[in-house]
């Protein structure tokens, strides 16, 4: 049961990979970010389950890592909306002000 | 007296100096003070000769060092024997005459106060010469006599040949001090001292080897050869008369060009110790005295005559110092008179020719011009002049009883035992009076050749007159004191007091007067009766009179050989210094900086190509893999995935990771190649704007 | 048995449910409707702990990803709105390539998963976990649960800081 | 010794020189009279040093106003050591006093003012070091510092091809200064302790430097201080370098510059390496004589005044390396300072003189004038009076040296030395000609008027600076013995040396 479970966290995690790498807006990308940062919980929670369950680290780790995923969703919005406001729009592709 | 005679030559010294110091705006104070040093001058050495005559001969001296080195001393002192005495008399009186004449030659001349204080400081110059005590000194005013002559000559330098003169003197009688300089040094260095009665003490005491006493001889009487223009140094006293007559007279007459006679007078000590050098003094006496008297004989220039039988004249004298040289050096008891008449002629000399000069200029100012064939028929409005003038030409054809005829008596006298030279010598003095008369002749009696400069000419001012007859006088009776009669006359008394009388010698004075007045009469049938033709002869002779006329070419010929191929080498020692000198360095400087220049292709080319290709090799890698920093963040991360499944399956199937990594790199390119044909994709805006 | 049927039944139906939300929160053209998608999918992702025995976390990750974080992307979107409703292409070039990308990524994962050995302990939860959670969050773990507070707290300002429009 | 003279002489045109950087550079006549000042006082000092040691301290060889050595650089045993002998008091006199002259010459720079005062200033501190030094790195360092300012002064108010005169005077005098180098290091590290100490050396270097090594130091201090001197063949960068530089740079470089070679050579190779001076006597003999010939005969084909006066210089400072030669003969050696003094004098006023006549024709052109004496007899009279003792007409300066020099090296006994003498004199009289020429072609003859009436004659300025150098070189005609004296004790020591 455990493999269908990390199956579908994988699932879950390749897909927001392809859209962390095909996304032009980067509210898009900050959502396919969320499905990873989901995707691991699945795994985290997994484990939990099934390999320690003795205690509930893996669930502690869960919410630390929803915690952290709700601040990065809170400051890569509000850079986002930054971007917004200084580039006039939110296309990834465009800002490559670090390109060579 | 004699303890103060070194201030007879301070007297003019100082004349000089206020004068160009103090009074050069005052003409008439100017002049007044070179006359009034000039005449205590005299006044101090008629007390100096008095005194001298007391000494019986004992000489007197005086030194104060100068420098002193273990090598050499060198000293400044006065060494007052008869000669000297002698000397200072007549540097004085001609001096003085000089100087009162030219107060009225040099009237009206823009720089006459500068003209009197050159004369002064000439009259120091020789006066300095004279009283020296030993070669140094000698050398001093030698060379300072040498540069007021330069002054004197070039005087009326705007005039080219003036100054020509005056450089062509100078440099001249320089190259004579050349030899006098070695030999004042080969002097130095075997005598030890320059001292005349030391170096005459060693020199007697045979401390010098012969063969270096030759030498020292001949070298010393080099200097003569400049300073008293003999052959072959005689070319610049002819020229020299482009300077004010007076100057002529007291300088290239009377006095500095006596002080190479001086000098071999002097060092006769020298001579007397090697028979070789005084043979050569007599030989280049001789060949002078000869040459300038033929060549006088056919000049029109009346002082450029005169200058020649000065030439002539001093080369008598020399000749007569040089064989008395000879005979001493060949017999010390001989009984050569050459000492004394060269001496003694030296003196009356100066006395006569200065007056002729004198009257020369006295012509000149009236008439102005040089030229005899324009004068003529001048005796009857010049009759003080051509009295003197005959005069003075009389006693140095040497007429009883003029002063002339007791010196060149004694010269002759000289020549006893010498035929060749007693041959020129008579034949000298005849045309010694050939060509003073036929001077005198053009010159006063006959018509008139130039109607209207004889129309202007007029007797000249009393302060030129005076001089005239002063000297006149002098050139009657001052040959007196040297009569052979006289047991201490001028002989015993130039002797240093050693009694060297001889009697007269009847037979030479009765041909030398033969000879004398044969000149004179063929002068007179010539010039004054006009029985031969001047130009029939002329005619006659005429390579010869060509070969005269043209002074032997010596100029043109030293001009040739010497001055022009001098002139020459200098400009092609100076290109070769340009050139060659300095070419060389500027060669290693223009090799330097090509080296330089090589050095830096080498290094721009290889050295800094090899940094640069590493450089270039960078770029060409950075061209390619500036694509891999795109600045895209989604690029980034799928680099980062797929490294992370290729290190993923690397772990698990290495082999995988080979068809993985090809996988990898095929699908890279082909998408690297696809973003190049659409090139700057991600800065196409796909986005509409608001 | 059943009730691992049951839940074998909710598993295959949320993660049908979740990947098919997931990839159109991935692909589709309108942003807004993604999110939308996002809040299905996180749901599912919920429905998946409650089978994983998790309520808590269920609990939270409604509370917190479908209700705060989810909101939060759509006002995003709305703020920016005037890229949100438009049917532009969303996707960039990088398609292709993320497709094998993600692929081989899958196929990775997936086939390790066969050569690892899982030491899986076949022993219950604790009861009531969020009890547990509370205790354990409080005792072992209290320090990085203050530091956690203080990253949300910097987050927060950070937030504010950077979306202000006057400079500070 | 209470009063350090010798740093006060070498120190005090630096202070000024610094002093100089501190004032406005628009005030030329402030900093005209401040460098005039500061150039005085060491004049004064120089005067008094002389006077001092004429009457103190002449009577002996040794060395007074000694000050150190005070250690400099102890790990090269270098020290800051500071004396004077005879030979080096005639030296600093003239460069006090041609300093001082030629800083007031100078006043009618109006180009960049200040910094050639400044680095006039500079040039007379290295000079005076130089002849001060005895401390072998000192008097390296010295004769390095005279360069640079000379450098600017030439290259910045010089003529037309000043940047070539410049350049070529830099890079010639310090390609010399490594040859010097090269053999104070031999020196330093052949003996034993190493030490710089040029006394010291004079004492113990024939003692350890194998004959080999003799020779090998002689040639290459000979080449350095032959450069300076300069003689022949390494005297074309004279030329140039005068003929470009300004008038007071002009004077300085024949007057003291070229000194220093001969100096050099008297000071330091000489006693040091008695040996080679013995071994290379008719050699360096030749060099003179050739120095003197051809630097007469090449003068005489000049057509640039200053040109004329350039090559004289060669010829004259050829009389210093013919006495120089005639190393054993006490007279030669006199004859060889007194040549370094009298050719300092004259040809420095003849310099000062062409500036005069430059300043208001700007041709030097010899063959452009013609009868200024009519025009300039002040001027003329100058000129002549120069020309005349520039040819050694007794009564000045030249002829007692350069008889001297004569006398000396015909008298020294040395194989050779006669027949070289003899051949030198012939110099006289082409010194005679070029000069005489010169003087004709220049003063006598017609007067343009057209062309040169409006020359005015050497105004008050100029004839006060020229007249000491006048009435020196007459009094050094009249009276050499004092400067005999002076010098005598000392140069008697020298050839003791020179004779191990």
């Amino acid at each position: 049961m455990m493999l269908q479970y990390l199956a579908l966290a994988a699932i879950l995690f390749a897909i927001g990979i392809f859209g962390v790498l095909t996304r032009r807006n980067a509210i898009g990308i900050l959502m396919s970010l969320e499905l990873m940062f989901n995707a691991v919980n699945i795994n985290l929670v997994t484990f939990n389950k099934f390999i320690v369950p003795d205690n509930l680290t893996g669930q502690i780790f869960a919410i630390f890592v929803i915690v952290i995923a709700a601040a990065e969703a809170v400051v890569g919005l509000a850079i986002v909306l930054l971007l917004y406001r200084n580039w006039q729009g939110i296309d990834i592709g465009n800002i490559n002000i670090m390109k060579w | 007296m004699l303890e103060h005679a070194y201030l007879i030559p301070v007297y003019p010294l100082l004349a000089f100096v206020i004068i160009i110091f103090a009074t050069r705006w005052n003409e008439k104070l100017s002049s007044g003070i070179s006359i009034a040093a000039i005449s205590i001058g005299f006044i101090h050495s008629i007390f100096v000769m008095i005194a001298v005559i007391g000494r019986h001969g004992v000489p007197f001296e005086l030194s104060v060092p100068f420098i002193e080195h273990p090598l050499i001393t060198l000293e400044t002192g006065i060494f007052i024997d008869p000669l000297t005495a002698v000397m200072l008399l007549v540097v004085t009186i001609v001096s003085g005459c000089v100087q009162i004449y030219s107060l009225g030659y040099m009237h009206g001349d823009p720089r006459w106060s500068r003209y009197f204080s050159y004369l002064s400081l000439f009259t120091f110059s020789m006066l300095g010469l004279v009283v020296a005590n030993n070669f140094f000194m000698i050398f001093i005013f030698w060379e300072l006599v040498g540069l007021t002559s330069y002054l004197l000559i070039g005087f009326w330098f705007e005039k080219d040949s003036a100054s020509d003169a005056g450089k062509k003197a100078f440099i001249t009688t320089r190259i004579g001090d050349l030899g006098f300089i070695i030999g004042i040094l080969l002097l130095a260095t075997y005598a030890g001292t320059l001292n005349y009665q030391e170096v005459f003490t060693k020199v007697a005491d045979g401390v010098i080897p012969v063969g270096v006493l030759t030498m020292i001889g001949i070298f010393i009487f080099c200097g003569a050869v400049g300073k008293s223009a003999q052959f072959p140094l005689h070319v610049w006293l002819p020229d020299a008369m482009e300077g004010p007559t007076p100057v002529s007279a007291l300088i290239h007459a009377a006095t500095m060009v006596a002080a190479g006679v001086y000098l071999v007078a002097r060092s006769m000590t020298l001579f007397v110790g090697s028979a070789e050098a005084a043979m050569t003094v007599a030989v280049i006496g001789l060949i002078t005295s000869f040459m300038a008297a033929s060549i006088a004989l056919v000049q029109n220039d009346i002082k450029r005559v005169l200058a020649y039988s000065t030439v002539s004249q001093l080369g008598y004298m020399i000749m007569a110092l040089g064989l008395y040289g000879f005979d001493v050096a060949k017999d010390p008891h001989s009984h050569s008179v050459g000492y004394f008449a060269g001496t003694f002629h030296l003196m009356t000399h100066a006395f006569f020719k200065a007056l002729l000069f004198l009257g020369a200029g006295s012509v000149i100012h009236a008439v102005h011009t040089n030229d005899v064939q324009e004068m003529g028929g001048l005796s009857k409005k010049m009759k003080i002049t051509s009295l003197t003038f005959f005069i003075a030409s009389l006693s140095i054809s040497g007429i009883f009883p003029l002063s002339g005829f007791w010196s060149k008596d004694e010269i002759v006298a000289a020549t006893l035992g010498h035929p060749v030279f007693m041959f020129f010598t008579l034949l000298i003095a005849f045309m010694t009076a050939f060509y003073m008369f036929r001077l005198c002749f053009l010159t006063f009696t006959g018509k008139p050749r130039n109607q209207e400069r004889f129309d202007h000419a007029h007797e000249s001012p009393k302060t030129m007159t005076m001089p005239l007859m002063f000297l006149a006088f002098l050139s009657v009776f001052a040959g007196w004191v040297g009569m052979p009669w006289l047991s201490h006359g001028f002989s015993s008394f130039v002797y240093s007091g050693e009694l060297q009388h001889h009697g007269p010698n009847y037979i030479v004075m009765l041909v030398s007067t033969i000879v004398a007045v044969s000149g004179i009469g063929l002068a007179y049938t010539v010039y004054f009766k006009k029985k031969i033709s001047a130009d029939v002869l002329m005619e006659k002779f005429k390579p010869l009179y060509t070969l005269l006329l043209n002074k032997y070419y010596i100029d043109e010929i030293y001009d040739k050989v010497i001055i022009k191929p001098l002139l020459a080498f200098t400009r092609m020692m100076w290109w070769s210094d340009a050139n060659i000198i300095d070419g060389l360095v500027n060669f290693v400087g223009w090799f330097t900086i090509k080296w330089a220049d090589a050095k830096m292709w080498f290094d721009k080319y290889i050295v800094d190509g090899a940094v640069n290709g590493a450089g270039a090799v960078c770029m060409a890698a950075s061209w390619l893999f500036k694509y891999v920093q795109n600045g895209s963040v989604q690029f980034y991360t799928l680099v980062i995935i797929t490294s992370a499944v290729g290190v993923i399956i690397y772990r698990v199937t290495p082999e995988g990771f080979l068809y993985y990594f090809i996988g990898v790199v095929v699908v890279a390119l082909a998408r690297f190649l696809m973003k190049m044909n659409r090139p700057e994709e991600g800065n196409v805006e796909t986005e509409p704007e608001g | 048995m059943f009730g691992v049927e049951v839940s074998q039944l909710f598993f295959y139906l949320l993660s049908f449910i979740m990947i098919v939300s997931a990839i159109y929160v991935v692909s589709l053209r309108n942003i807004f409707h993604c999110a939308l998608f996002l809040v299905l999918c996180l749901f599912s992702v919920a429905g998946i702990y409650i089978l994983l025995e998790a309520e808590f976390l269920a609990a939270v990750q409604v509370l917190i990803y479908v209700g705060a974080v989810s909101i939060l992307m759509i006002f995003a979107i709305m703020l920016t709105s005037r890229l949100a409703n438009k049917k532009i292409i969303q996707s960039n070039d990088n398609v292709t390539v993320a497709i094998f990308v993600c692929a081989g990524f899958l196929l990775t994962s997936l086939g390790s998963f066969g050569y690892s050995v899982w030491k899986v302990v076949d022993s219950p939860l604790p009861e009531n976990n969020t009890l547990t959670i509370g205790k354990i969050l409080m005792t072992d773990f209290v320090l990085p649960f203050e530091v956690v507070s203080i990253v949300l707290l910097a987050a927060m300002i950070g937030a504010i800081v950077l979306a202000r429009r006057e400079k500070i | 010794m209470d009063f350090p003279v010798l740093s006060y002489l070498i120190f005090i045109p630096l202070i000024g020189a610094v002093f100089l950087l501190f004032l406005p550079k628009e005030k030329f006549g402030l900093i005209r009279w401040t460098s005039a000042f500061f150039s005085f006082v060491p004049m004064v000092l120089s005067f008094w040093l002389t006077y001092d040691y004429f009457f103190n301290f002449s009577q002996t060889a040794d060395f007074y106003y000694m000050e150190g050595p005070f250690s400099w650089i102890s790990l090269l045993n270098a020290n800051y050591f500071l004396g004077v002998d005879g030979i080096s008091v005639p030296m600093l006199f003239l460069t006090g006093l041609l300093s001082f002259i030629s800083i007031v010459a100078s006043f009618n720079i109006a180009v960049r003012v200040k910094e050639y005062f400044m680095f006039f200033l500079l040039l007379e501190t290295g000079m005076m070091g130089v002849f001060c030094a005895l401390d072998f790195f000192l008097f390296y360092v010295f004769w390095e510092v005279m360069l640079v300012p000379m450098y600017f002064l030439i290259g910045i108010w010089g003529g037309p091809r000043k940047e070539y005169a410049a350049i070529k005077f830099f890079l010639y005098t310090l390609f010399g200064s490594i040859f010097m180098l090269v053999a104070i290091l031999v020196l330093y590290f052949t003996s034993d302790p190493h030490t710089l100490n040029i006394l010291e050396l004079i004492q113990t270097a024939p003692g350890f430097l194998t004959h080999g090594l003799q020779l090998f130091c002689f040639v290459f201090f000979f080449i350095a201080f032959a450069i300076k001197v300069p003689v022949w063949p390494f005297h074309t960068w004279l030329p140039d370098a005068h003929v470009e530089a300004p008038t007071a740079v002009s004077v300085i470089l024949a007057g003291v510059l070229l000194k220093m070679g001969t100096y050099g050579m008297l000071r330091i190779s000489w006693p040091m390496l008695p040996e080679a001076t013995r071994y290379f006597a008719i050699p360096i003999a030749i060099l003179g004589l050739i120095g003197i010939i051809y630097g007469a005969l090449v003068s005489m084909a000049q057509t640039d005044l200053k040109k004329l006066v350039a090559y004289s210089s060669v010829s004259h400072m050829g009389y210093c390396m013919l006495s120089l030669g005639a190393f054993s003969s006490v007279t030669a050696i006199t004859g060889c300072m007194f040549q370094m003094v009298s050719h300092g004098l004259i040809t420095g006023a003849l310099f000062l003189l062409v500036g005069v006549l430059y300043d208001r024709a700007h041709t030097r052109e010899i063959a452009a004038f013609g009868g200024l004496g009519a025009k300039l007899p002040i001027y003329t009279g100058l000129m002549v009076l120069f020309s005349m003792a520039s040819l050694g007409l007794p009564g000045m300066s030249g002829f007692v040296s350069e008889f001297m020099v004569f006398i000396g090296a015909f008298a020294s006994g040395i194989p050779h030395f006669q027949l070289i003498t003899a051949l030198a004199v012939l110099g006289v009289v082409l010194t005679a000609g070029y000069m005489l020429r010169m003087v004709q072609r220049m003063f006598l003859g017609e007067f343009n008027k057209e062309k040169w009436g409006g020359l005015t004659e050497i105004n008050t300025r100029e004839l006060i600076i020229v007249s000491p150098l006048a009435l020196l070189t007459i009094a050094i005609g009249f009276f050499p013995a004092p400067l005999s004296d002076l010098m005598e004790a000392t140069i008697t020591n020298l050839v003791h040396l020179m004779a191990r």
